[in-house]
Formats: C-alpha cells, sequence, structure tokens
C-alpha cells in the first residue's frame, strides 16, 4: 500500500492539475445541489458529513505520524464547551469563541502531547482511550461549568444567517473544505513528506535531523485544533452540548473511519467520514437489523479490504495493468 | 425465537414494500423516536411497542375518522442511540424527510432535548419522556411538546408526605445514582425534597455502567443510612444495588422514588428483595390492565417494560385529540391536545394536565401512579396516590 | 472511618472484585497475547456465555458443577465457526483487527437482542448464603467465584507451562516464523488458543452473568474491566492480568469505600495512563 | 590537527550490564578513527551514544568545542554528527531518490510557514537539494536507480543508500556502523574506497566493525574495545603489535577475518 503513495509522490506532477480541477468540481457540486433538490433531511445528512469530515480528516493527520488517538472526540468537546461557555457566559460572538475553543483543544493536547506522544502502536490506542475516558469524566462530573450529564442548551446559533438549515450546510461545508484544505496541504507539502518519513522509519528521521518527538507534538496539536471546529460547529448544530456528543464511542467513530476508508490516504478518512455517515441512516429502515448488518459490514469491508475501501481503487487499476 | 425472527422478516418485507409503494393513500405517519441500541434500550422498545399496540387497535378498528377522511396510522421509528447526536438525526428525518406531524418518545433527556430542538420551530407535536425540566421549561413554552410520563417533580412530593406518615422511624436517608443526565439533574431536587421534609442525606454518584456496588454500599453502611432510596436508578442497577446492599450486610429499609422496576429487581435478587417498597405506574394484575397484558404478550413474550402501558396511554391520548380536532392541522390538535381533561384512554383514568407552576406551561401529563411492596416474591400495592396538579 | 472491621471487608470485597476481573481478562490478554487481535468482541462472548449458563443452569436445571463448563464449551464450540469465517482474516492484523471485531460485537450483540430481548434477566445464584467471620462478610456465591478463578488460573498456569500444546503456544506467541521453521502448526495452535481463550471469556461471562445481571449489553464492562487489568498487567501476560486483575479490584474497593465511586474512577484511569506512558510493557510484560 | 570530537569516561549500562565503561578518545579534523572490537564489546553502544541515540550515564561528549553530552540526535545531525546504521535502515517503500531528499532533510525543510505556502524559497531549496542528491546518486553508482523502490535494492545496494541518506545531511564528523557487514570482498574493496574519497571531501569518519584487515588498512587511527572498555589506541601498527589485543582478538580467532 505504502508503495502505492512512494510512486504517486513522484510521479504526480502533471495530474496534480486533474485533481485539482476534480476537488474543484466536486466543491462546486456540494455547494450548489441544495439549491436543486430541496431534500431537507438529505440536507441534515450532508451537514453531519461535513461535520465528520472534520474530525476524521484532522484525525488522519495523527494517523499519518504513526499514532491513532481514541481521544480525539474528548478533545472536540473541550473546544466545544470552550467556545459554548465562552459564548453563552462571557457573551464573545462565534467568530472569537470558535478559534478560542480551538485555541484550548491545542493547549490541552500540547499539555498532554508531550507525554503520551513517547508511547507507540497499541500502548498509544490505549493511553488515549483512558484520557478520552478522563475527559468525558471532566465534562460529566464538572457540573458547575459544563452542565454535567444535561449539558448546556439553547446554544444560540453562530450567526443570525446560520440559522436556517442551508445557512449551517454552508458554514459546515466551508468549514470541512477549509480544514480538510490545511491538512491535505500539510501533507502535500515538506512537512508531509517528513511526518511520512517519521513513521516510516523514526530513529533513521531523528538521525536525518527531524526532531521527532516535536514534530509529533506539533502535529497532534494542530490536529486536535481542528478537531475542534467539529467539535464547536457540532454544539452549535445540536444547538445544545452534552458529554455523550464526545464520548468514547464517538472517538472511536472517527477511527473505524479512517480504517474503513483507509488509513494511508487523506481521501480514506473522507470516505470513512461518508460511508459511516450514510449508512445507518440507509440502514435506520430496519429498526432491529440496523445495527446486524452495520456490523456484518465492517468484518466484510475489513477482512476483504484490509487497506480500507479506498483500496478498491488501487485493486481495480492492478485489474486494468493485468489486461 | 422462531417468532421473533418471523415477525422481523415480515416487518423487513413490510418496509420495504412500503419504501417501494411511495405514500399509501390516507395514510398517516406516526414518528417515534427512542433507543435502540446502546443501554436505553429497554425504554425504545416500549416507546416503539406502546405507541404499535394503540395503532394497532385504531387499524382495527377500521382506522382513524377525522372529518370525512379515513387515516390509517402507520408507525415509523428511527434510533436515537440515547444522545443527542441520534436524537437531532432521529428528528430530522422523520420531520423532513418523512414529513411527520406527530411523534412520540423519545424517552431520556439528552435525546429529548434534541429532539425538541428540531420539532418545535418545524411545528411538531411530541409528546416525550426525560427528567430534565427544560424539556417542557423551554424558551418556546413548551409550544408542540408536552410530556407524557410523570418526572420526578410529578410523584416524588406525594411519596415523602407518604413516608413521614407510615416510617416515623426514619431518619437518615441513602441515595445512589449514577452521574448521567437523570442522577445530575433529579437528584438534587429528590435531596431537597428530603431535606425539607427533615431527613439527613447522605448521597453519592457513580459512572454510568457500573455494575459492581460492593465498596460503595460497604461505605453507605458506615454511614449509618437506615432508609436506603434506589430513586432514578435504571431497573438492572436499582436491582444490583439493593442484592449487593443486602449482600453487604445492610439491615434498613429499601425504597425506591423513581424507576419502577420492581420486577427486575425481584428477578435480580431473588428471596433479598423481600420488604423493598417501590414507586410503580401500573398495576399489571389490575382487571384493567388484563386486555393490556395479553394483547402484548400476543407479540412480544418476557417482561413487558413499566412504561409501555404509558407509551400506549400516550399514543391513544394523541388520537383523541386528533378525533376531536377533526383533523390532522397541528395547531388545532394541539389545542385539542391542551383541552384534553377527563378522557379515559383505559389504563390511568381520566387524563389530567399539570405543570403550570414548575415549568410556566400545563403540559405535563399527570398519572397516577403506586406504592408498592414485595412480599414474599409478590408485588403487593400498598398505596395508590396522585400527583398533585399545581 | 478506618476501623478494623471495615479494613477487612474491604480487603475482602476487593479479593472478590479481583477475582471477576481476573477471569474475564484472561481471555483477553490469552488472543492479544498469541495472535496479537485486540478482541473488540471479547464482552459478546460474554455474553454468549451469559445466555448459555441462564439455559442450562436457569431453565434446563442441569447440576452447577456440569452446568457452568458445558456452557462455555457450548460457545466455545460454535465460536469456532467464527474464528473460521471472521477471527481468521484478523490474526497478525491490529488494527482491521480492531475494527472488524468491533462489526463482530455489533453484530452478535444486536443479534441476541432480536433473539432474547433487551430485558434484564436473572440467572438464580446457586448459593444464597453469606459467610460471616466477626464483622466481615463475603456472600458464598462471590466466594465460588474466587475459588473458579483460583483453580482456572492454577490449571490454565499449568498447561502453559507444561503441555506440549501450550508451549507450541508461547513459541508462536514469541515469533511466528520461528515456530513455523521449528514445525509448530500455527493455524491449529491458533485455533486451540482461540477455544481456550473463548472458553474461558464464556465462562466468565457466565458468572459475570450470575453475579450480576444478563443482557445482550452486559459486555461493555467486562470488556473495559479486561482492557485495564490487562495493560496493568502487561499486554499478552497471562500472570499480568491476574495481578492487574486483582490491582483493579483492591484500588476500586479501597478509593470507592472511602473516597467515593468519582474518585475511584479518575485515580485509576490516571494511574493506568501513567503506568503506560513510563512502563507500557506492563508490571509483568515484557518490553519489545 | 583541531579535535573534532573528544569524549572522556563514557558510560552506560544496561540492568547490571556495563555495554560501555570509561570511555575516552578522540579525533581529529579529517581523520578516519577506527572503533574495532570483537562482538559484544559494545561498539554499537559506543556509536548509539556518540549519536545520541542513547544517554549515557555518565562521562562527556564534546564535539567541535561544545559540549553535547545527552544531546538527541536530531540535535546532534543539526551540529554536523551524523551516523549509519549497521542493518540497512532506508525508507523501504520510497523510492531512492525519495530516500536521499528524506536525509537532506535540514537543508530541504525550510520551516512551517514556506513549507506549507510552498513559497519561491521553498522550491529554491527543493531545486538546489535534488541537484546536490542527484550528484551523490551518480557518486554512488545509485543515479540509474532513482526511482526504483528501495525496499526492492540488493543488499549492498541498499548499504551504499544508507550513507548517501548519510551524507545527504551534510555531516562534519560521519560515523558509519560496520559499512562492510555482509558485503562480499569486491563490494568491500569498492566500500573502503567510497570512505576514502568522502574524507577527501573533508568529512571526518569514525568507522566501526571488527573486520580488522579492513579497518587496519582503512584508518589512521584505531581504538580497540573489549568487554566495553578499551583494551588499546593508537595508529594500526601500534595496536596490531599491542599483546593484549592480540590476546583478546586474535587468540579468537577473529584476525584471520
Amino acid at each position: 500500500m505504502a508503495s502505492v503513495i512512494g510512486a504517486a509522490a513522484r510521479s504526480t506532477r502533471p495530474r496534480i492539475s486533474a485533481l485539482h480541477g476534480l476537488v474543484a468540481g466536486a466543491a462546486l457540486l456540494l455547494a450548489l445541489w441544495p439549491l436543486v433538490f430541496g431534500n431537507k433531511f438529505l440536507l441534515a445528512l450532508a451537514t453531519l458529513v461535513a461535520l465528520y469530515a472534520i474530525g476524521a480528516a484532522s484525525l488522519h493527520l495523527i494517523i499519518r505520524t504513526g499514532h491513532v488517538s481514541f481521544a480525539h472526540a474528548g478533545f472536540m468537546g473541550v473546544a466545544g464547551y470552550v467556545a459554548v461557555l465562552s459564548q453563552m457566559r462571557l457573551g464573545l460572538p462565534f467568530a472569537a469563541a470558535l478559534p478560542l475553543g480551538c485555541l484550548a483543544a491545542a493547549t490541552v493536547a500540547l499539555a498532554i502531547g508531550p507525554l503520551i506522544l513517547r508511547v507507540t502502536g497499541k500502548y498509544f490506542v490505549l493511553v488515549t482511550f483512558l484520557f478520552g475516558e478522563i475527559l468525558r469524566l471532566v465534562f460529566t462530573e464538572w457540573t458547575a461549568v459544563t452542565g454535567g450529564s444535561n449539558g448546556i442548551f439553547d446554544v444560540p446559533p453562530p450567526a443570525p444567517v446560520f440559522a436556517t438549515p442551508l445557512g449551517f450546510y454552508y458554514l459546515a461545508l466551508g468549514a470541512a473544505v477549509l480544514c480538510v484544505g490545511i491538512v491535505a496541504r500539510i501533507l502535500g507539502s515538506e512537512i508531509g513528506r517528513t511526518i511520512d518519513a517519521l513513521r516510516e522509519a523514526e530513529r533513521l528521521a531523528e538521525c536525518s535531523g527531524v526532531p521527532v518527538i516535536r514534530w509529533k507534538v506539533a502535529v497532534f496539536v494542530v490536529a486536535c485544533a481542528l478537531a475542534g471546529v467539529q467539535g464547536v460547529l457540532q454544539a452549535h448544530y445540536l444547538r445544545l452540548i452534552d458529554p455523550t456528543t464526545f464520548s468514547i464511542v464517538e472517538s472511536l467513530n472517527l477511527v473505524v473511519m479512517n480504517v474503513i476508508g483507509g488509513m494511508q490516504r487523506l481521501a480514506g478518512a473522507l470516505i470513512g467520514a461518508l460511508f459511516l455517515t450514510a449508512l445507518p441512516e440507509l440502514l435506520r429502515g430496519y429498526v432491529e437489523m440496523q445495527r446486524v448488518f452495520f456490523g456484518i459490514i465492517l468484518i466484510i469491508v475489513m477482512a476483504a479490504l484490509p487497506g480500507g475501501i479506498i483500496e478498491i481503487g488501487a485493486r481495480l487499476r492492478a485489474l486494468g495493468k493485468a489486461r | 425465537m422462531t417468532r421473533a425472527l418471523l415477525a422481523l422478516i415480515a416487518a423487513a418485507t413490510v418496509a420495504l414494500a412500503c419504501a417501494g409503494a411511495a405514500t399509501a393513500q390516507e395514510e398517516l405517519k406516526i414518528g417515534a423516536v427512542g433507543s435502540l441500541s446502546g443501554g436505553g434500550t429497554a425504554w425504545g422498545l416500549a416507546i416503539q411497542r406502546g405507541t404499535q399496540m394503540a395503532i394497532d387497535e385504531v387499524n382495527a378498528a377500521g382506522g382513524l375518522k377525522l372529518g370525512d377522511k379515513t387515516y390509517k396510522p402507520r408507525l415509523v421509528m428511527y434510533d436515537d442511540q440515547y444522545t443527542s447526536t441520534g436524537g437531532k438525526t432521529a428528528a430530522e428525518r422523520l420531520v423532513n424527510s418523512d414529513g411527520v406531524k406527530f411523534i412520540l418518545g423519545p424517552a431520556g433527556s439528552p435525546p429529548a432535548l434534541a429532539v425538541i430542538g428540531v420539532t418545535n420551530p418545524a411545528k411538531v407535536i411530541v409528546l416525550s419522556d426525560g427528567y430534565a425540566p427544560a424539556i417542557l421549561k423551554n424558551e418556546a413554552k413548551a409550544a408542540y411538546n408536552f410530556r407524557a410520563l410523570n418526572s420526578n417533580v410529578e410523584f416524588t412530593p406525594a411519596m415523602i408526605a407518604w413516608l413521614k406518615q407510615n416510617m416515623p422511624e426514619v431518619k437518615k436517608i441513602g441515595l445512589v445514582c449514577t452521574n448521567d443526565a437523570v442522577g445530575q439533574a433529579a437528584l438534587p431536587l429528590l435531596i431537597d425534597a428530603y431535606k425539607k421534609a427533615g431527613y439527613e442525606v447522605w448521597s453519592e454518584l457513580y459512572d454510568r455502567g457500573t455494575k459492581e456496588f460492593t465498596p460503595l454500599m460497604t461505605r453507605m453502611i458506615a454511614q449509618g443510612v437506615d432508609l436506603f432510596d434506589l430513586n432514578f436508578n435504571a431497573p438492572t442497577e436499582a436491582g444490583l444495588l439493593l442484592k449487593q446492599a443486602r449482600q453487604a450486610g445492610y439491615k434498613g429499609r429499601i425504597w425506591q422514588v423513581g424507576g419502577p422496576s420492581v420486577d427486575e429487581i425481584m428477578a435480580v435478587a431473588g428471596p433479598l428483595a423481600d420488604g423493598f417498597l417501590s414507586y410503580d405506574v401500573f398495576d399489571f394484575d389490575s382487571p384493567a390492565a388484563a386486555k393490556f397484558v395479553a394483547t402484548y404478550h400476543k407479540q412480544w413474550p418476557g417482561i413487558i417494560n413499566a412504561q409501555a402501558p404509558a407509551w400506549y396511554n400516550a399514543a391513544k391520548v394523541l388520537f383523541e385529540a386528533m378525533r376531536r380536532a377533526g383533523t390532522t392541522d397541528v395547531d388545532k390538535v394541539r389545542d385539542a391536545l391542551e383541552k384534553l381533561d377527563g378522557y379515559d384512554a383505559g389504563l390511568f383514568g381520566p387524563v389530567r394536565w399539570g405543570g403550570m407552576a414548575d415549568y410556566g406551561v400545563n403540559h405535563q401529563l399527570l398519572l397516577k401512579f403506586l406504592i408498592v411492596e414485595v412480599k414474599d416474591g409478590k408485588r403487593v400495592t400498598r398505596a395508590e396516590l396522585q400527583p398533585e396538579q399545581r | 472511618m478506618f476501623t478494623p472491621t471495615l479494613l477487612a471487608q474491604v480487603v475482602v470485597n476487593g479479593l472478590s472484585l479481583g477475582a471477576i476481573y481476573v477471569l474475564v481478562a484472561l481471555g483477553f490478554t490469552l488472543l492479544f497475547g498469541i495472535m496479537r487481535v485486540v478482541n473488540f468482541a471479547h464482552g459478546a462472548f460474554a455474553v454468549l456465555g451469559g445466555y448459555a449458563l441462564y439455559y442450562l443452569y436457569g431453565q434446563y436445571r442441569l447440576p452447577y458443577i456440569l452446568a457452568v463448563p458445558l456452557s462455555a464449551l457450548l460457545v466455545a464450540v460454535i465460536s469456532l465457526l467464527l474464528e473460521r469465517c471472521v477471527f481468521r482474516w484478523f490474526y497478525q492484523k491490529m488494527f482491521q483487527s480492531m475494527i472488524g471485531l468491533l462489526g463482530l460485537n455489533m453484530a452478535l450483540v444486536f443479534g441476541s437482542v432480536i433473539i432474547w430481548d433487551t430485558y434484564e434477566r436473572a440467572i438464580p445464584p446457586a448459593f444464597n448464603g453469606m459467610l460471616q467471620l466477626g464483622g466481615v462478610i463475603l456472600p458464598l456465591d462471590r466466594l465460588m467465584v474466587v475459588a473458579i478463578a483460583a483453580a482456572i488460573l492454577a490449571l490454565f498456569w499449568l498447561f502453559m507451562s507444561r503441555s506440549r500444546w501450550g508451549l507450541a503456544m508461547r513459541a508462536a506467541a514469541q515469533d511466528v516464523e520461528i515456530a513455523e521453521a521449528q514445525g509448530i502448526d500455527t493455524l491449529s495452535t491458533y485455533r486451540l488458543a482461540f477455544f481456550i481463550a473463548i472458553f474461558m471469556t464464556a465462562l466468565a461471562g457466565g458468572l459475570y452473568a450470575q453475579i450480576y445481571a444478563l443482557s445482550p449489553f452486559m459486555g461493555d464492562r467486562p470488556l473495559v474491566v479486561a482492557f485495564i487489568a490487562v495493560i496493568l498487567g502487561g499486554m499478552g501476560s497471562i500472570p499480568g492480568a491476574a495481578l492487574g486483575g486483582l490491582i483493579l479490584g483492591f484500588t476500586e474497593s479501597f478509593l470507592s469505600t472511602f473516597y467515593g465511586a468519582t474518585l475511584s474512577a479518575f485515580v485509576s484511569f490516571g494511574v493506568v495512563i501513567l503506568l503506560l506512558i513510563f512502563r507500557p510493557w506492563g508490571l509483568l510484560g515484557t518490553p519489545e | 590537527m583541531s579535535r573534532l570530537l573528544e569524549t572522556s569516561g563514557l558510560s552506560r549500562s544496561f540492568g547490571g550490564l556495563r555495554a560501555v565503561a570509561g570511555l575516552s578518545f578522540a579525533v581529529a579534523e579529517g581523520e578516519i578513527l577506527g572503533l574495532i572490537g570483537p562482538n559484544g564489546a559494545g561498539k554499537t553502544t559506543a556509536i548509539n551514544l556518540l549519536s545520541g541515540v542513547i544517554k549515557p550515564n555518565a562521562g562527556r561528549v564534546v564535539f567541535a568545542g561544545e559540549e553535547v553530552t545527552g544531546l538527541p540526535p536530531h540535535h546532534l545531525a543539526r551540529k554536523g554528527l551524523v551516523r549509519t546504521f549497521q542493518s540497512t535502515v532506508v525508507y523501504g517503500h520510497r523510492t531512492v531518490r525519495e530516500n536521499a531528499l528524506r536525509g537532506a532533510f535540514l537543508g530541504l525543510y525550510p520551516g512551517v510557514v514556506p513549507a506549507f505556502l510552498g513559497t519561491l524559497r521553498a522550491r529554491a531549496r527543493r531545486r538546489e537539494t535534488e541537484d546536490r542528491i542527484a550528484e551523490l546518486l551518480a557518486w554512488f553508482g545509485l543515479d540509474h536507480l532513482g526511482e526504483a523502490i528501495a525496499g526492492s535494492l540488493p543488499y549492498g545496494r541498499q548499504k551504499s543508500l544508507g550513507m548517501v541518506i548519510a551524507l545527504a545531511a551534510r555531516p562534519r564528523l560521519l560515523m558509519l556502523d560496520e559499512p562492510v557487514a555482509g558485503l562480499a570482498a569486491e563490494e568491500a574493496d569498492q566500500v573502503l574506497e567510497t570512505i576514502r574519497r568522502i574524507r577527501q571531501r573533508g568529512v571526518t569518519l569514525i568507522v566501526v566493525d571488527h573486520n580488522m584487515r579492513f579497518i587496519s588498512g582503512l584508518c589512521d587511527r584505531l581504538v580497540v574495545l573489549h568487554h566495553g572498555q578499551e583494551l588499546a589506541q593508537g595508529t594500526p601498527q601500534q595496536v596490531l603489535a599491542d599483546s593484549a589485543v592480540i590476546a583478546a582478538y586474535l587468540g579468537r580467532g577473529h584476525g584471520a577475518a
């Protein structure tokens, strides 16, 4: 799988413009479709997909350093609570509350990152799993500030324009394009190549002068700040914020998105976000069976495509070449 | 099991057929939201089954005649996963995709608050459940949402008054509850109520999902508690708390101002449950209940969740309001609902609305309730109480 | 508050809790230690074990001493099918196994919901009495769990250190290629390890369901407990899982009794995080 | 000649085992120093200590007049202290050219903002580095393999690539960990020649190996390690004549290798 990246990294120069065209076309399509089809439920679903794309893409950034974080939803929560509280208690405008929330998530990441990023592989999974639980416990137990399990409701809309579902969809879409764009740019630049290097051969990269831990912490901090965007927007989307939105289940969801879409590529994270947000909705009609189907689909995808859904593309290409 | 599978296949076929056949004529979609996965599933199924029974009843009688039209109600239900995101998505789908105008459920504050955020602006009637006062006490002055089941605000005062009268020897109350929305919102109110009545209170919260309470029970016994209130604990936790309290050597009284979960407690704790007193919403042994129980067991075996009759009741109340309004127009149905006092759906006696004093709006359905005691493995009714209309 | 009786009670509570945790953690650590599979479906197998015991002991009234091992055996045998169809795809694949088995967990749990509904069932206790020594109380059903945990641990240790199969498993756990070069059939070794792991998980699940309560959602807690106990002791280490389970039991008992449940949760999570940072291979594991 | 690197009393133990104890030596600018000893003598620990991969329990390391004891590898690389690895450590899934570029991180990476924006300066740096890399690859006879996947190269080629990666970081002092281990005699001779040419470019070298013949033909001075301790130090002639060395080294039958 990784060899696919390796080959692509060199020979994409001429293809990049085509890729850009594709991305621009997709963005245009995403921006225009609600004006043509008026289905409000699809709009709500698309808003959720856009929000999850932010979380999944930012988690992908961490995954590219070789660490799979199970605390991502917790960081979203930190940003969400800080933004909502600064808006509702301190009266800050949304435009100030959003970056403040992200800054808070980044600060927590910066405080914990240097400690936990020394731990690798499955141990990192476990550390972050527990850290996520601690964050959830804080949201739940610190009732005076967070409202505890009841959360905080009647969160005001970011601005009157965004109070309508369509307005909010454009806000979420804009944020998603921006955040995913940032991640894509990071990964496509010299920074991304260095990130790949320190994942693939940490010691070698370090001996070539890459301050590995510092880089990992920096990436972790940036990713958590970006995840914060989802946390803040989700609170506004739901008009309330409570610990259930940021539990370990949500973190796990983001990991599943990445793994099922494909951990090697950013596109995998986005495919995963779409797949995992849309699929349960498609199955929702079969009330009792939906989760059974969903479970079986997860097994089949992981067994047949260990590299994620994105592998289908590579397989088809290989098939095409073979002929 | 075979029957369940057959029912499932049938349901899937019907669902597919309906999805294919666009909209059947004169069909009236009744929405439901509830937890069909995760820890709150028992409550979700109570919503689904109670509502389904009321719908079946209407259809068996030839449908719902409103004005010159006859509607065939059909249940459309989505899972809220007991989270706010799930509740919001389910409500969005019901309101915007299925075009539903009437929703039953969800149960539980996080999804209920999220659902109301969608339905109130969209002018959709919701009969929900959840102990957070904000469900009724909101900026929209409840507008289109009603609460179909008593919350602690309704039943606590009457129960404490009964306790004072019947067990004057009790001095110190022990309370243990989950740190979830119910525990954090409702427990402080309960503690206040006890303190106002002159009791000493010791309380402790535990993390949702805990099954082992022996250390906590040891802690409680060391505090010298002489009445242990299982308050708002979910049925299994309530049963385990009782069993482990007894196993840890607790000798005092145990009762539950909340729940209700008498059957589950008897199942989990066996003979240790003897002498346990509880709030109960519904007397399954009463003559009025016999028909309900029989109908229920035709479709589903096993223990009936105590909330199922209340949802059946809520759905019947909704249908009656539609009949009286003579239309499916949401505003007219809502006005009819508010004026429904006195209608008897058969299980809980005449409808009474309340809540003005607590929430500023009379959108709380007041249901009569019981205090029952476990004696020799059987449930015995000690008292029948009514929530105060305020 | 720190009276001798209370302290003794805390120790007894800790032991009985720890015994349950040890039982729950053993199967988990075995699967990880040998196949590098993080069994997210651990809880589902515990649930299946619970329902098996419910039928064999609760409904069909088999003698308890038979019902317990038979129910675990039943689940383990049926699960061999899952080994063939699901697990085999995921051996030695950390993340794919996590997600795939998460899917299996969902399918099994919600399949159970369809078959058995969601309401909680109680498995009648085998013993109802309580052992009272001085002021200290130990319910007999807990005492039995302690005994079973000790017996299983001893048998398992003997099996792993003395039998040919146990040695083969340990060799496969160390290095698959070397083991294969030495003529060990890793696939059947894996199958055996899987069988034993599921047997122990189902057995633990049965006892867990009997002590607490049985429902399709019962398994979440054992999964988390197994996770933490196994991290504490060291992933893949059998004595580690035993030590981790006991420490967890004693800590929870002590902190919950004297300082309350919330603090207990914070402290145990925090301590495990610190341990992972400074000694990720756990108390008794070996660094890689 | 000025001293580029100097260690004194460098020690490290693992558990109870003293892997390196009281190691003291100096490397002069432009010199090739050989660090030899039988397997298990502590050579690899020594190079790990010098490159910062592990930290010493005691002792000092001074590089270019600056104390660098216990500094992490990336810090030392920045100062010009770079190493290769004994086993072939390359980015196996990447092309040869990519590998070399990764090694050139210090010269290539323009800082966060220019890298993120892809500024002109960043592009200019990339072009410069690519030219420099092309030259390095040509030097090692890898230029025609620029697009080959590194992991698929034969062993000897991968070792060369390891050296390219290290040289791409523009070291002042290059430490080679067993550069000829596992190579055929012919290949080893080529490596010998390459190392001499590296020195001609003004790079100081420390070569770690246990092949006495190879190393004594190459190095200006030798440090012999035995059981973690220094056994002898001096020119190859002096060291080969040392009775302790003969006893410890030749007595074990390694000398003929």
